[in-house]
């Protein structure tokens, strides 16, 4: 292994070694559990924005260790691969500040902990993830790290949705591995690859190259909660407000969406997948899973569940880009793997507040909540606006580029898709922000805690205000060098050129 | 044919015999005599087919000693926890298997 | 010699083969092991001949065990299984 | 004269075949192992035609004698009045 | 290499193998289980040396053969170790030195110790044997006498229902040993001869080979336990006390399902056909499902995890039409080994700190498990490591395994197989998990926990490590696995 | 044919007469007593006879010697079972058949 491999092994290490530490930590050593979980985050922060220099620079960051005959465990830091390492990275910080807050005083927070960084962990190793064998190894870790998390309350509802999740998780995992199975029957180790690996093979395999990519597709549309797939992300958010904020935004529905990049941009090339005629049923399942996410979305009173169907939708967006094909639609989907990460976030931080606050849980509750908790309430809005595309927000620039895109791939009918989309993301998002600051308050709130000199902790409300600037910052400096929209470029321009 | 033959096909049939009771009798006294019947069944086929030549073959004869030890052993082994069983429950078959005088 | 021999212990083997008819029908206990009895040495007196026709010496030693046995059995019988008042027996 | 140790043959093939039906199939415990017994003697001499006289001799000793006694003893005990534990 | 190496290469490790175990067994019966308890973990230890020696050897030299007493073939007793054996009594000392650890704390102060200790001396001893026979004979002789070992510890167990399910062991264990010495006779009255080494290849297709092969692999198979033949295998594994039924389910079945192997696919390699191979196959994907089916349905604790072995041992079997065709032969081969061993450790672990939870919650009722896992984290941690190598889920050996099989099937085009495991895959998640979520539901009121031993969880957790680390070190034991295998020549 | 040849054949048919006697007995008699006493004709004589006809074709004393302890050593055995059987048929109460004309 030479220099360079230590820094993708050490961004691992930097939040395995925390939550193991964090297991063995008695429940009652609160101050020492969190001060290590912010130093882990901190120091990963660090060793990421070191490694996202050197990759900037074109550094070569790799480790490599044949752990069959044939087959490697590959840590290779990418431009790709950055971008959901840092999202993650700096993420896991805040998520991590939010959720010492939000758990303080309830039981079983090392097991929390400890499962939350196994979560980061692995995230962080399948952004990592040099071929499909790695990518899938963490994305199994990804699978069984999460699950304690969304059982975390072990209420019967909670046990039930751990069930389901596990359900959806393992089968795709399953077929997922069937089709990365098969392929490395056909062409051997696929390595991720500028431009994909497999254009070379022969024509007569082209037959079982669709099923593959039909094998692989289904068993990450898993996760990244493609329609009909995505039955478990609505009940998933029984989970606590910090998991649910992962969750949706970085870990698990990121990662389906992200494997999905690397298996069109990475295994099949972006070229190949279009001469195989597999991007237009992509780009139609993308667009239905936006649609329906969205009509769903609607019709929930609950303030999660409108989240995590709102999720449904968003994701999607990210596979509609990659299935477009030419550079403007693949930066319009990378970029929105950032971009919808931050928006996400905050709001589920906000809807966690509120929860926690007030023990608000509908939308229905939520009449004049702005009054109470404007703080909480403005990242609400910023990121509920950036989420419909207001300009000059995070969402806005992911849509342009989407319809661009679109265009130029003469797939026109993705604008009445994304247009359609827009609308009801207004329709569902702007009733809650008229009751929550427009409406009058409908009588005190049953279960409100009482009132310090913020509106709420301090833990609690840092976050949310930190990603809801961000969402705010990547629409007005996208044309900065380090905004995510110049790095999706840059990482554009490698893929297609070949 | 040969007498090693004639023998042979005495031990494959014994071997079936054994088979039958140790399958179809629950008692378990006498799941251990089809067992032994069994044993004996599979030395004869060994001896008896090693000598179809007519000349004698020692190895089959070591084998068989062993074998009869063996056997003995398990009968002894088998023997034993029937009757802890016997006095643990007053019956010398098997749960589930019904009663058998 | 050695077929006189041979045909008389064919002949015995019929009298073990008969004898058996005595074990099935019993009724007592005492009965099969009078029988099993009358096996042994009939077994005893097949091996010896059985030991000239086919001259296999080693074949006297078979029948000595034989005959150890035969009253090992007995004795074994009736300390172990025949110590106590019988219940119908059969 | 050729046919008298055929004749031997078969009639200790038959009769071994013969016991080990009695044994499987008489209802009376006992006699089925008595019959046991019988069928080691038999055996016995069976291998002795095999020209296997120190096969015949272990189970003249172990398979027959051995196992019969373990068989009888084993017998005794189940007939025995049953008591709880620790009678031997 | 270190000098070390170089004089740990250069003993003649055979013999202690065989030699340890037995002394220690009759020492152990002789002076009692005080002086067991002092002797076991150096003589165990010296095991897992001699093992690892041994494996050394091979690696260097390729397999050994060793003619006991001097005496070569037929009348003497020949050994031989190839990868497959040292692979095979590396798993068997590992798990042997974790049970021991496990079970004097285990066994502390309690009458069975007595028995056990011999017996397990005496099962090491017997199965170490097995491994290194190489002739039909000898084999048979160790595999009776290990099942008679095994049962021994199953009857550890006071009460009708341990003499029960003893009896039965004992009276499958039989049945089985004697189909195969049939097998056995048969064989060697066509050819004159034992030693595997000279039988390869001799078998010729024919009635004669088919009904050998009938009568072994039946045979065998009632000692693995292959579904419909399980009927012994849960009452006796999971009655038993827990390192016994660690011992039993991680090792013992193994034993028979070596021979079968070697059998397959070195004796009966001329005489296999394609519906032979896939009749197997059919009957490990019955166990498959229908073992899991059952495992979903127990209340026992262990019983679940007996269950599981049930259903475990089918992939095994999906090995026969595997690998008995290429391509994908090797990988199927390798794949089959490894879901041995990974089993092997996952189970013993598994087991293990099963009876470490029992002790901890004084019953095995599923699910009245609530708070285990504040009660005893490193045991249900212990227990979900255990669980993701049985699921075949990575980073485990039991995944490492699994990728193997997959790959042979899809290469052989024998997709049915493939349904087979992912479904079986999904379903013992679903029974494992379980016992999983019982971690995280509150402490049911009327729970009393106490704290079992440290030595309890420790020992698991180890073995728990070793079948994760499995999945992580799959280079070398694969190598170690192709020194004399039958595909050794093939590559993928 | 010689001398010792003609003895020992007709000590061996008369072996055989005296254990198909037994056999018969032993078929034929009607209670445990009775058997016992033909049991031990076969024993005594039947195994003596045979016994003694082998002696006559003995190559060594050694041979003759062993014989002889086979035959008493069955003699010891018949007499010991014969006598416990008896003693634990009349325990056990079995009563002596006695003919039907005897019989008050």
């Amino acid at each position: 292994m030479s220099g360079g491999a230590w820094l993708p092994l050490l961004v691992l290490a930097s939040s395995l070694v925390t939550g193991l530490v964090i297991f063995a930590l008695p429940e009652t050593s609160q101050r020492l559990r969190s001060s290590l979980n912010l130093a882990g985050a901190l120091i990963k922060l660090g060793l990421v924005s070191v490694m996202l220099w050197g990759v900037y620079l074109g550094q070569q960051y790799e480790a490599r260790y044949t752990l069959m005959p044939g087959i490697d465990f590959l840590l290779r830091a990418d431009a790709l691969a950055m971008l959901l390492v840092t999202l993650s990275a700096a993420l896991w910080l805040f998520t991590t500040i939010y959720a010492i807050g939000y758990l303080e005083g309830s039981p079983h927070r090392s097991r929390f902990f400890g499962f939350f960084s196994l979560c980061v962990t692995a995230t962080m190793g399948l952004a990592l993830a040099g071929n499909l064998f790695t990518f899938f190894l963490f994305y199994e870790l990804l699978t069984l790290s999460t699950y304690p998390l969304v059982v975390h309350r072990g209420s019967t509802q909670a046990l039930r949705a751990g069930k389901l999740y596990l359900g959806y998780t393992l089968s795709g995992g399953a077929v997922l591995l069937v089709g990365i199975i098969w392929l490395h029957g056909l062409a051997g180790n696929v390595e991720f690859v500028h431009g994909g690996a497999l254009a070379d093979l022969d024509p007569a395999l082209h037959g079982e190259l669709i099923i593959i990519f039909i094998l692989l597709i289904a068993g990450l549309g898993v996760k990244a909660a493609l329609v009909p797939l995505h039955g478990w992300l609505p009940v998933a958010m029984v989970a606590p407000a910090p998991v649910s904020a992962l969750l949706h935004a970085v870990a698990v529905v990121k990662a389906g969406a992200f494997g999905i990049v690397r298996v069109v941009y990475e295994v099949y090339g972006i070229e190949f997948a279009a001469d195989l005629d597999l991007l237009l049923p992509l780009a139609v399942v993308a667009s239905i899973t936006i649609l329906y996410g969205s009509l769903r979305a609607l019709t929930q009173n609950d303030l999660k569940k409108r989240l995590a169907y709102s999720t449904v939708s968003q994701v999607s967006y990210i596979v509609l880009g990659t299935s477009l094909f030419g550079p403007i639609g693949t930066i319009g989907g990378l970029v929105h793997l950032v971009h919808q990460g931050i928006m996400k976030i905050t709001l589920f931080f906000c809807a966690g507040n509120l929860a926690e606050t007030l023990h608000i849980h509908r939308v229905s509750e939520m009449n004049g909540v702005g009054r109470r908790m404007p703080w909480t309430m403005t990242a609400f809005t910023i990121a509920a606006f950036g989420m419909i595309g207001v300009p000059p927000m995070a969402g806005f620039i992911s849509k342009w580029y989407l319809g661009l895109g679109a265009l130029n791939s003469g797939m026109d009918w993705v604008l009445l898709v994304l247009v359609a989309s827009t609308l009801l993301n207004a329709a569902y998002f702007l009733p809650i922000l008229h009751a929550a600051w427009f409406k009058p308050q409908q009588g005190p709130w049953p279960e409100e805690r009482a009132r310090g000199r913020l509106e709420t902790s301090a833990w609690l409300l840092l976050p949310p205000l930190v990603t809801a600037a961000l969402t705010l910052a990547v629409g007005l400096f996208a044309a900065l060098a380090i905004s995510p929209l110049e790095w999706a470029r840059i990482i554009t321009l490698r893929e297609y050129v070949r | 044919m040969t007498p090693g033959l004639l023998y042979a096909i005495t031990g494959a049939l014994l071997f079936c015999l054994g088979l039958y009771g140790l399958l179809l009798h629950t008692h378990l006294l006498r799941k251990v005599l089809a067992f032994n019947l069994m044993g004996s069944g599979c030395f004869l086929v060994l001896v008896g087919l090693a000598q179809r030549g007519g000349q004698v073959d020692p190895v089959p004869h070591a084998l068989v000693l062993t074998g009869i030890v063996v056997a003995v052993s398990a009968t002894a082994f088998a023997l034993m926890l029937v009757r802890q069983l016997y006095v643990e429950t007053g019956r010398a078959t098997l749960p589930g298997e019904g009663d058998d005088p | 010699m050695e077929q006189l021999y041979l045909a008389l212990a064919v002949f015995l083997m019929l009298n073990v083969a008969a004898g058996l008819l005595r074990i099935l029908r019993g009724p007592t206990a005492a009965d099969r092991m009078l029988a099993a009895q009358l096996f042994g040495t009939t077994g005893v007196a097949i091996l010896l001949l059985l030991a000239e026709a086919q001259g296999v010496p080693a074949l006297r030693d078979v029948a000595l065990v034989f005959a150890l046995l035969a009253a090992l059995a007995t004795v074994a019988f009736v300390k172990r299984v025949w110590y106590r008042k019988p219940e119908g027996d059969a | 004269m050729n046919w008298l140790p055929w004749l031997y043959d078969s009639l200790i093939a038959v009769t071994l075949l013969w016991v080990a039906w009695q044994v499987l199939a008489s209802r009376d415990l006992f006699k089925a192992v008595v019959l046991f017994i019988v069928f080691g003697l038999l055996m016995a001499l069976a291998w002795v035609r095999l020209q296997a006289p120190d096969i015949a001799l272990a189970e003249a000793a172990i398979g027959a004698g051995l196992t019969g006694a373990l068989l009888l003893d084993a017998v005794g005990h189940l007939r025995a009045p049953r008591r709880k534990r620790g009678t031997d | 290499m270190s000098p070390v190496l170089n004089w740990v290469a250069a003993l003649d490790w055979i013999p202690w193998l065989l030699g340890v175990p037995l002394v220690f067994a009759l020492l152990a019966f002789q002076f009692g289980a005080r002086l067991a308890e002092r002797l076991v973990v150096p003589v165990f230890g010296l095991g897992l040396l001699a093992a690892t020696g041994l494996a050394l050897q091979v690696l260097r030299e390729g397999p050994q053969q060793h003619a006991l007493g001097g005496w070569g073939a037929p009348l003497g007793i020949e050994l031989y170790a190839d990868g497959l054996t040292a692979l095979m009594l590396l798993m068997t000392a590992a798990i042997g030195l974790a049970v021991v650890f496990y079970s004097r704390a285990y066994f502390r102060d309690d009458g069975r110790a007595t028995g056990f200790w011999p017996l397990t001396g005496f099962l090491i001893g017997a199965m170490n044997a097995l491994y290194l026979s190489a002739d039909l004979f000898n084999l048979y002789v160790t595999l009776e006498l290990l099942g008679l070992a095994a049962v021994g510890l199953v009857a550890l167990s006071s009460g009708s229902a341990a003499l029960a399910a003893a009896l039965r062991y004992l009276l499958a264990a039989l049945l089985g040993s004697l189909l195969y010495l049939l097998g056995v006779a048969l064989v060697y009255g066509a050819h004159g001869t034992l030693a595997l080494a000279q039988l390869t290849g001799l078998l010729q297709p024919g009635p004669l080979a088919w009904l050998v092969i009938a009568l072994m692999t039946l045979g065998l198979a009632i000692k693995t336990a292959l579904f419909p033949l399980y009927f012994w295998l849960p009452p006796a594994h999971g009655g038993a006390p827990a390192p016994v039924s660690a011992l039993l389910s991680a090792l013992v079945i193994k034993a028979s399902f070596y021979l079968l192997l070697r059998l397959w696919f070195e004796l009966f390699a001329p005489a296999i056909n394609l519906p032979a191979a896939q009749f197997i196959g059919l009957l490990g994907a019955g166990a498959i499902l229908w073992g899991s089916w059952l495992a979903l349905q127990q209340r026992e604790l262990k019983m679940l995890v007996a269950y599981s072995t049930v259903a475990q041992v089918g992939y095994l079997f999906l090995l026969f039409p595997l690998a008995s065709f290429a391509p994908g032969a090797e990988a199927a081969w390798n794949g089959g080994v490894y879901h041995a061993l990974s089993h092997a450790f996952a189970k013993a672990a598994m087991f293990l700190v099963a009876g470490a939870m029992v002790f901890a919650a004084g019953h095995g009722e599923i699910s009245r498990l609530g708070g285990i896992g504040q009660q005893l984290p490193l045991g249900i941690f212990t227990f979900a490591l255990a669980s993701v190598s049985l699921m075949g889920l990575p980073p485990s050996g039991g995944f490492v395994a699994k990728w193997l099989l997959l790959e042979a099937a899809l290469a052989s085009g024998q997709w049915w197989w493939i349904l087979v495991m992912m479904l079986g895959g999904l379903l013992s998640a679903a029974y494992l998990f379980r016992v999983l979520r019982q971690a995280f539901l509150p402490t049911p009121e009327d729970a009393s926990f106490r704290r079992p031993p440290a030595m309890l969880v420790g020992s698991a957790f180890l073995l728990s490590l070793v079948a994760l680390g499995l999945g992580l070190w799959a280079n070398g034991t694969l190598t170690l696995l192709r020194v004399g295998a039958p595909f050794a020549g093939v590559t993928p | 044919m010689s001398l010792p040849d003609l003895l020992g054949t007709v000590l061996l048919a008369a072996g055989g007469f005296f254990f198909l006697a037994g056999t018969v007995g032993l078929l034929r008699f009607p209670d445990v007593y009775t058997r016992l006493h033909a049991l031990t004709k076969v024993d005594n004589l039947g195994l003596g006879c045979v016994v003694v006809a082998l002696m006559l074709r003995a190559d060594s004393v050694a041979i003759v010697f062993k014989l002889g302890l086979i035959w008493a050593l069955a003699l010891l055995a018949t007499a010991t079972a014969s006598y416990l059987v008896a003693r634990n048929a009349r325990h056990h109460g079995i009563t002596p058949w006695q003919c039907p004309e005897d019989r008050p």
